[in-house]
């Protein structure tokens, strides 16, 4: 099962893309899970994801929190707490 | 009437209210945030997530029009590179009476404040920083739930 | 800096802004009184007691720049016959950050509401009568007390 | 004493005049008072005031109570609530 992955902001700028796509395997069930297995796949990426209570998700377009299972997301955004406004 | 918008180009405040006005009701509350001219910022710059953006201002706006009789609910939120004094989010909660109109512009600005994907970058001098969220907004928005 | 105007002249909302968002500050709440489309009324007259009025205006603005730090506080109220769609009053309150900005700005129309010498006239067809005042209006009012 | 009195929206129109001036005797010590004096003067007087519970004042441009004492005041203004905004 592939996954697009998309960054924003600071983790965006630490991993260095804004977008790629993953093949994680089935032991990864949560969006947790899944920030744990992409930290041990690059530096930059361990460095985007040092400080778990700094990562906010949404899975295909949805805010989750990070224990939610990922079941058959296309699209899983990793970002910082939002600012806007 | 919702009226959702995220651009790139500055927003005007006599358009907006002008469609804010169109309602026919009797009064309008609005709010607008301006990038801060007092405090050394040269730049600030609205990253977003385009798409999951406007979703989530759509269910800002419908939260506000579900809890307020409102004849018009409006987001209008920039983003790229911005200057002082230029402003960066304008809502607007139209409604018969003040008391609608004023509780769910509060609404709208609160709940976009932790619910819509946006991120501030901050240029001051030659140095560049992520603004970081405040806890603040958090209690902000709690307050509606 | 406190603004007050009583005008016969209509109310421009973009000169409004620009006085509001000159203080350099981020956050601008304000609210518009419209005379409504929507319920029958060709003419609304407001009277005031001049020299009493701008008195109690200055009085309403002073006392949200007492209780919040504001960099601007604005009312601008007009006198005379207006039409359906046309603006009767603007307030707006400026700080650095929303929560007083809102909160000033719900109290610059509360206070107006009861403590400033206006009286409106509908006419509606050929008939005529002076708009009762509302018991919420106090209720309103009070609750910054 | 002389005392400019003025009257505002319906009050002004029952009397027919938006301001008069007016040299109540000592007897009239209050706001109130001087209402019910006024209100023996003319039919239209009586008219305009016949319901107390709907008269505001202000004494020199203050709102005040209707008991309050008018004092050396110069210009009384009587009026219905407000209805402004």
């Amino acid at each position: 099962m592939t996954i697009r992955m998309v960054y924003f902001a600071w983790v965006r700028e630490r991993i260095g893309t804004g977008e790629e796509t993953i093949d994680p395997p089935a032991s990864v069930v949560t969006v947790a899970d899944l920030i744990d297995w992409l930290a041990k796949t690059s530096a930059p990426h361990a460095e985007a994801f040092e400080n778990r209570a700094r990562l906010r998700a949404a899975i295909d377009q949805d805010f989750v929190a990070l224990d939610t299972p990922i079941g058959a997301a296309q699209e899983i955004a990793i970002f910082p707490p939002v600012t806007g406004g | 009437m919702i009226h959702i918008s995220v651009q790139q180009s500055a927003i005007d405040i006599a358009t907006e209210m002008a469609r804010a006005e169109a309602a026919g009701a009797g009064a309008v509350a609005t709010f607008t945030g301006l990038v801060r001219a007092d405090d050394g910022v040269g730049t600030l710059e609205l990253e977003h997530y385009p798409g999951a953006t406007e979703a989530a201002l759509l269910k800002v706006a419908e939260g506000a029009v579900a809890r307020w009789t409102l004849s018009a609910a409006i987001i209008v939120h920039r983003v790229g590179p911005m200057h002082p004094g230029e402003r960066i989010v304008f809502v607007a909660a139209t409604a018969a009476h003040r008391g609608a109109a004023l509780e769910a512009c509060a609404y709208l600005i609160d709940r976009l404040k932790t619910d819509a994907p946006f991120w501030k970058r901050e240029t001051r001098g030659d140095a560049s920083s992520w603004v970081e969220a405040r806890d603040n907004d958090h209690a902000a928005a709690a307050r509606w739930e």
